[in-house]
């Protein structure tokens, strides 16, 4: 471990993806990230196996990652919403190539051009799959930049293990926030996990081939299924959340990323004043942490959904739950960064009598 | 006792194409493949078919083979080629997935002298999609898109990729070939011979583009389809080197 | 004439598509169309230089090299 | 009571309308039918084929995994075709374009030699009309008269001597069909 | 009303839409719904006042329908899984920009390039937003040809009633098989829905913009939650479903589109064997029918849900049913079309003691 | 009494600009401004704004006003300008805007010969975003995304668009200008009044290409940034006409 | 001399952003910068042809030409 | 205890690294601090301004809609966070810029004639750090002493002259403030 240095929420991602073996990154400037961007020019181009691209378009981009991935290098690239929303295709195919790429939302105010203002609102086009066909991409949603480092970390690694995109899923303020972080050491790429099926010249093997046609409809299918059962084992082997004063809580919020700091802050403020109020917060946005949910919900607490978006978590929430527990919303969209108190008041309307 | 002076190349898969007769893909996959087992480069050639009637390429081709998504031929090359600087990557790209879909990545992939070649097939038509019309179909041409032909003032006017990329700093070797004759076709290897030399001798970007019937969509037969292609189609599109910046080959 | 090359074709039924390209560039114009069809249900193209005593195949194979299915191997001897 | 025919072929044998003018004519007998082409990729190898459900209830699946009947007109797909019919189902082969005959037992075989009855007509173009027309009068999925009037409707544009000529040859052909 | 005439998904579309009054199509070629790109080629170019564009991209196509649709033109594009991924950000700009237009997914096998057969693997692409922040758009999924020329004019008529996108969900098969059909008579387009905010040079009134980009997060929240409160409202007013022996089934297929009419075939088997199976075909995929599914819930049967994916109406249901029925789930991704007897089977094996 | 030979144009907004002190895109606006107010279109002209730093244009122009998804001006242009031919519709598009992302649309609607005009200003810099690379980025400059300055072979070379394009036969006028200099800058109007005429007589694609100082992130005074547009810049993109083929205007 | 157009600017001192390109570009050299802040926080451009006797102003507005703020108004009697 | 500072002014003022080097100093006395500094758009006005959190305990939000102290280096500013400051707060303003004061009698006021006391210093650059030090001396968010040492460290890669430079101007801002 290295010390603790005052790093922007971008610049850590920069950081610690270079840290982990990335090698590859391609991607189309856009605010409020432009800052790992402009950290990756930096950082690739003084690394002599380190390449680094400003594409054309977050299209152009997603697709070189697309190439570089096949060519068995880790990737990254990362842009704002309606960056993403361009990258659509792009994430469809690499989840239906089976390729490994960490991918950067680092979410502004929608739809639309919207602001640069930050905002929870894409959490259904990462979760859900914005792209076409049946395919999930694992999603982490860290809430400050010591987690940021870590999940970086673990982005790459599963997209090598599963074999999948690995989203990272933050709002602009975390992308401009500067917080003390240590990072961890350089990984040595050499010793990264061996790629058998990468496309890098037929030398002393048979020729191989990455594609996604499959015109055999059973092909197809069986394909379907095989992907289907990767993610059925991810939901068992991966849900992340953290569990703050939940044990005895009659209130517990849900939020994630900048919104779970906001309603800790406010959690500590309803404990003061007496209120049982806990936090759960997802870091694994899929797979959804239901086991975690379903285990709190067994205290029965009642439940506050709180997201900077008109409520797209709300949904998965209410999944988990099954109808088993009570469950309040309060939503943000837009842009507007909610203060503690404004929270706390929102517990205490929603605290059961 | 008699020796063989002409049969299958050595790369291509025992898989019977699937393209039409006639089809002018077929003889230029042979040309591909000819092509790298002469220069020896079978073992660390990767190839980045398109969506188009070649999509299938993989299952003709007998080297490493990287599908791209419609029209990201150049960008899924660029990729590959960044990681693996010493591997020989080429795009075989139809007009519609090039010049169409495909017109910012090709530009700027060209623009940037991404050491990567392309193969890039104009067939004045959409062929796997069942004949639309493409950026280079000719005015006049009919097509399913345009059932009276196509017409400039609205339906815009045949586009010129290859002079188009010409004027950018990029590309090093740039050719228009045609399918049509064994004469041409000889022309058209020693083009595609050359494409991938500027690439191994890291010069920089190549492309050949390559008339090639679609005798389907054209609804013409194989033999009048070449003829077409002599007569009308060079008019618009006139074969020979576009540009040529290549350095002792 | 004595010592003009003698050429020889074959063509795979099974492979040829009847596009009958080779018939419109042979010089010797010796290539034909079979009069059954193949299994994939097109009229294969043949060679119909059978005269053992006037070979008119000069193995040029020009009929190979715009065969787009490789349906044509040529020999000479 | 529902049936389902397969129709298939190679390109530019009229598979496609056959089936076309089956469904039209089911239609205008007030039948519930749909019509499924073989799409995409399929086409490029050449073969075409087409299903056809014609019923009297609503149409639940336009696909027929084993259809009730089949009309081949070449080798292929006579060969495919044999695999997925109906047991006790008809098929209908083009026996001028086809050699030998399908091994199951279990299905009855109709062999029309569509191109000799065709060339009877002074003209081969008749060849599925008279494949229809047997079609229709083996199995009687839509009356001869019906198919014919379907057939004008859909080809009305077309100039009057193309009807007549397909008139008749879906008549010889259900009239070959019916005395074989 | 005309007389009956028999047609292809994709004729049917584009002809219905023609009748409705739109007067500009901009698409790209896509297999399986060429069809109807083609349709449109003849068909606007017979109009003297309707535009046809074969667009270079899908991504230029719905560009070309934002700047048509702020004109005042009632339009249209199609495309086919992979081109509709491209035109997520587009869609996001439509919703969030209030621009009326009708967008066809002829559906393919995915994820990735796929393949060309019958599917319904991007319901969540649809029905949650593939695109970027808080938006929804209006899904309809049709089940026959005939009500194909049927909710192509609904659509067109919400996408102006409620100034937003309407999709319509089909499968390639329903694209390319034809079927009887009546259409309704032409619109006159001088009697469609004036549109005051449209961008047509500023004669006479005062100069307007349409525009998305709202920095003021006051703003941009305000607009979030006015589009929310439509959605909560077109939730109330338009919610359509079929159901087919419901009132004593003790087991309800859930299903739509091409799914529904093979379940309905198994139905129909079910009940000559006996059970008391129904049929449940949700026609708004989006709003989904949740007052039909709760409604039917009473009687208490358990649910079968069928979809040509992995799973996903399947959410949809669960959230309707909050946990008050028993749900059993069949699917088949990538482009088999089941038959009746295998629904019939999943019938069987789920049919309640 | 005395007169007023200098205020501010009729359908410029009160709004003050938000741009940084000395950017070119203030000048440009109020030339468009003017030129709108002398054609008298002002009622019947409607601009696409991009994004970029110019995307608040619709707070400045008093005209109506679409707002168009990065790069995508020219698709949304040709949407309008379809449905309503007899109006004038401009883009007003920068360098990342235009000759980047919008690439493909930009090209294939000057090749449609849509009749828009394109106002495109090149300032050699993603302005709005802070200073990335742009297509038109000079050799050697530096950016925030190549702090080394660019080097072409490794993030390409500058992109000469307006010349692209004049090799298409859609366009009818496109010119390069700049507005270094009150000289210069009665050019540019005379250009952009042109561009506008040339669209409303109905004879095709018209574009301006304005090089304009972006003194925050080229990191100059404005003064100096005129020197080096003047000096620098106009060695890879000479000012000038680039192509005419209008007639009798 | 005395037939010789007068001129006069206005600059309006809350739009001006300082840039000084209209000093840069003044034939007669009559501009120059205030030394106080304005609201925008910049020091803006004022004219110092404030001899009423000797005006070289000539009022060719190349100063406002090139005023990016249109914060310059030209006069001329 | 947390406490929350906006630093603001226009862009070049230095206003982003005197946020900066407080965040920087107050990690390297082991408290938690987040910084925050306002991106985009806004920028382009010529207005800077960040948010610096210090705490003993996690941050919750890095945002200040009301601030506990305000930095201050120009008019536009001084109005602006006048408006959001808490009661009872501290406004820390450039005085030799900024003519006028707040008109709010719930806040504690303090002006330093930051650019008289750098040019007595003979550079004007060290305006921001003498502001710096009277902010720290003023409200001991972090003492004089941490906060040289933060600016050592952040400055380490300059030239010694700028690091005493500074050095002097937070002592002296200190200095200044604590005798006012
Ligand atoms: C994003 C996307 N859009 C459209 C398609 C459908 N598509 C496949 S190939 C093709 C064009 C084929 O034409 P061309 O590139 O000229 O190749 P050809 O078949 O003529 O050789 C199209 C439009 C697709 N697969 N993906
Ligand atoms: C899809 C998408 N990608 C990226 C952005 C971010 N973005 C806004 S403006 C811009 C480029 C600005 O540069 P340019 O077009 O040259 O205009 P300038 O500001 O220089 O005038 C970018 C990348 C966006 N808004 N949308
Ligand atoms: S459609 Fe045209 S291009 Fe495609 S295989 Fe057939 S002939 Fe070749
Ligand atoms: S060229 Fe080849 S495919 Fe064509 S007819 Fe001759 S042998 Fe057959
Ligand atoms: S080799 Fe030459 S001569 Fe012989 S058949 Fe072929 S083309 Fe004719
Ligand atoms: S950043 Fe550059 S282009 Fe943008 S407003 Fe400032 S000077 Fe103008
Ligand atoms: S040009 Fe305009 S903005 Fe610039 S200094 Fe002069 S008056 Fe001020
Ligand atoms: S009008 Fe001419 S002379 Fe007068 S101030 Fe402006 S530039 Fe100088
Ligand atoms: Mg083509
Ligand atoms: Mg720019």
């Amino acid at each position: 471990m290295t010390e603790k240095v005052l790093m922007s929420g971008n610049h850590v991602i920069g950081e610690a993806a270079v840290r982990a073996g990335c090698r590859f990154y391609a991607g189309y400037p856009i605010t409020p990230q432009n800052e790992l961007t402009e950290y990756m020019a930096g950082a690739m181009n003084k690394l002599d196996d380190g390449t680094f691209i400003q594409a054309e378009s977050e299209i152009a981009a997603i697709n070189m990652l697309i190439g570089a991935s096949m060519a068995g290098a880790r990737v990254m690239t990362s842009s704002s919403s309606p960056g993403v929303s361009l990258k659509q295709e792009g994430i469809s195919f690499l989840s239906a190539l089976e390729l490994p790429a960490v991918i950067v939302n680092c979410m502004r105010g929608g739809p639309g051009l919207g602001n640069i203002a930050p905002s929870q609102g894409d959490y259904f086009q990462a979760t859900k799959g914005g792209g076409h066909g049946d395919y999930k991409n694992i999603v982490l949603g860290p809430a400050s930049g010591q987690e940021l480092a870590e999940v970086v970390t673990k982005a790459f690694d599963y997209a090598d293990k599963y074999r999948m995109p690995v989203f990272i899923l933050l709002d602009g303020m975390m992308g401009q926030m500067m917080e003390p972080v240590v990072f961890p050491e350089f990984r040595d790429v050499k010793t990264l996990p061996e790629r058998p099926w990468k496309i890098d010249g037929a030398k002393g093997r048979p020729s191989q081939v990455i594609k996604s046609l499959l015109l055999d409809v059973s092909v197809e299918e069986a394909h379907n299924w095989k992907l289907f059962n990767r993610y059925e084992a991810i939901k068992e082997e991966i849900q992340m959340a953290e569990t703050y004063k939940t044990e005895d809580a009659r209130l517990t919020v849900i939020a994630y990323g900048t919104a779970a700091r906001i309603a800790k802050g406010a959690v500590d403020r309803a404990r003061k004043e007496g209120l049982k109020a806990g936090l759960l917060r997802p870091v694994t946005l899929w797979p959804f942490p239901e086991k975690y949910i379903q285990e709190t919900a067994k205290n029965n607490t009642e439940f506050l959904v709180f997201e900077m978006s008109t409520g797209q978590m709300l949904e998965d929430v209410k999944l988990s739950l099954n109808g088993s527990n009570k469950i309040h919303f309060y939503g943000r969209p837009g842009g507007p960064v909610s203060t503690p108190v404004e929270i706390f008041e929102e517990i205490k309307k929603h605290y059961p009598e | 006792m008699s020796e063989t002076v002409f049969s299958k190349p050595k790369y291509l898969k025992d898989a019977v194409f699937h393209y039409c007769p006639g089809c002018g893909h077929g003889i230029t996959h042979r040309l591909v493949a000819e092509v790298i087992e002469e220069l020896g480069i079978a073992d660390k050639s990767i190839c980045v078919p398109p969506a188009g009637c070649a999509v299938l390429a993989y299952d003709y081709f007998d080297i490493d083979v990287g599908e791209a998504a419609h029209g990201r031929g150049a960008a899924v090359a660029t990729g590959i080629k960044r990681v693996l600087p010493d591997r020989v990557v080429f795009t075989y790209q139809g007009d519609g997935d090039m010049a169409a879909i495909g017109t910012a990545e090709t530009i700027h992939a060209a623009n940037r002298g991404e050491k990567i070649t392309t193969i890039f097939i104009n067939n004045g038509t959409y062929g796997m999609t069942g004949g639309q019309m493409a950026p280079t179909t000719l005015a006049g041409q009919r097509s399913t898109t345009t059932p009276g032909g196509r017409t400039p003032s609205r339906d815009g006017n045949p586009l010129r990729m290859s002079e188009m990329l010409a004027l950018l700093d990029g590309p090093v070797y740039i050719e228009r070939v045609s399918v049509t004759s064994p004469k041409n076709i000889r022309a058209a290897k020693k083009a595609i011979k050359k494409a991938f030399q500027v690439q191994i001798s890291n010069q920089g970007y190549s492309l050949v583009e390559v008339l090639s019937p679609c005798p389907t969509n054209w609804k013409m037969s194989p033999v009048d389809s070449c003829k077409w292609i002599d007569e009308y189609m060079t008019k618009t599109f006139p074969i020979g080197v576009i540009k040529d910046n290549t350095e002792n080959l | 004439m004595a010592d003009r090359k003698k050429g020889k074709i074959k063509i795979n039924n099974e492979l040829c598509k009847g596009c009958y390209l080779c018939i419109s560039v042979c010089p010797k114009k010796i290539i034909s169309v079979s009069d059954s069809l193949n299994h994939q249900g097109y009229y294969p193209a043949k060679s119909i230089d059978d005269n053992p005593d006037d070979i008119k195949c000069t193995g040029c194979a020009m009929c190979a090299t715009i065969c787009p299915d490789i349906a044509i191997e040529v020999y000479r001897d | 009571m529902t049936t389902k025919t397969a129709f298939a072929g190679s390109g530019g044998q009229g598979v496609l309308s056959m089936g076309y003018i089956l469904a039209f004519a089911a239609m205008r007998d007030k039948k519930n039918v749909t019509y499924l082409p073989s799409y995409g990729a399929e086409v490029r190898g050449g073969t075409a084929n087409c299903t056809v459900c014609v019923s009297d209830e609503e149409i639940a699946s336009p696909v027929a995994s084993s259809p009730d009947f089949a009309v081949v007109l070449n080798k292929p797909s006579m060969i495919k075709y044999e695999k997925l019919i109906k047991k006790g189902g008809i098929m209908l082969i083009n026996s001028s374009l086809v050699d030998g005959e399908p091994t199951r037992e279990d299905i009855e075989t109709v062999k029309i030699p569509a191109n000799k009855i065709a060339l009877e007509l002074g003209n081969e173009r008749a060849v599925n009309m008279i494949m229809l027309g047997a079609f229709a009068a083996k199995t009687g999925v839509t009356s001869i008269e019906s198919l014919i009037g379907g057939m004008s409707e859909v080809l009305k544009s077309k100039k009057a001597g193309i009807v007549e000529l397909n008139k008749t040859g879906i008549e010889k052909g259900a009239e070959y069909a019916l005395n074989s």
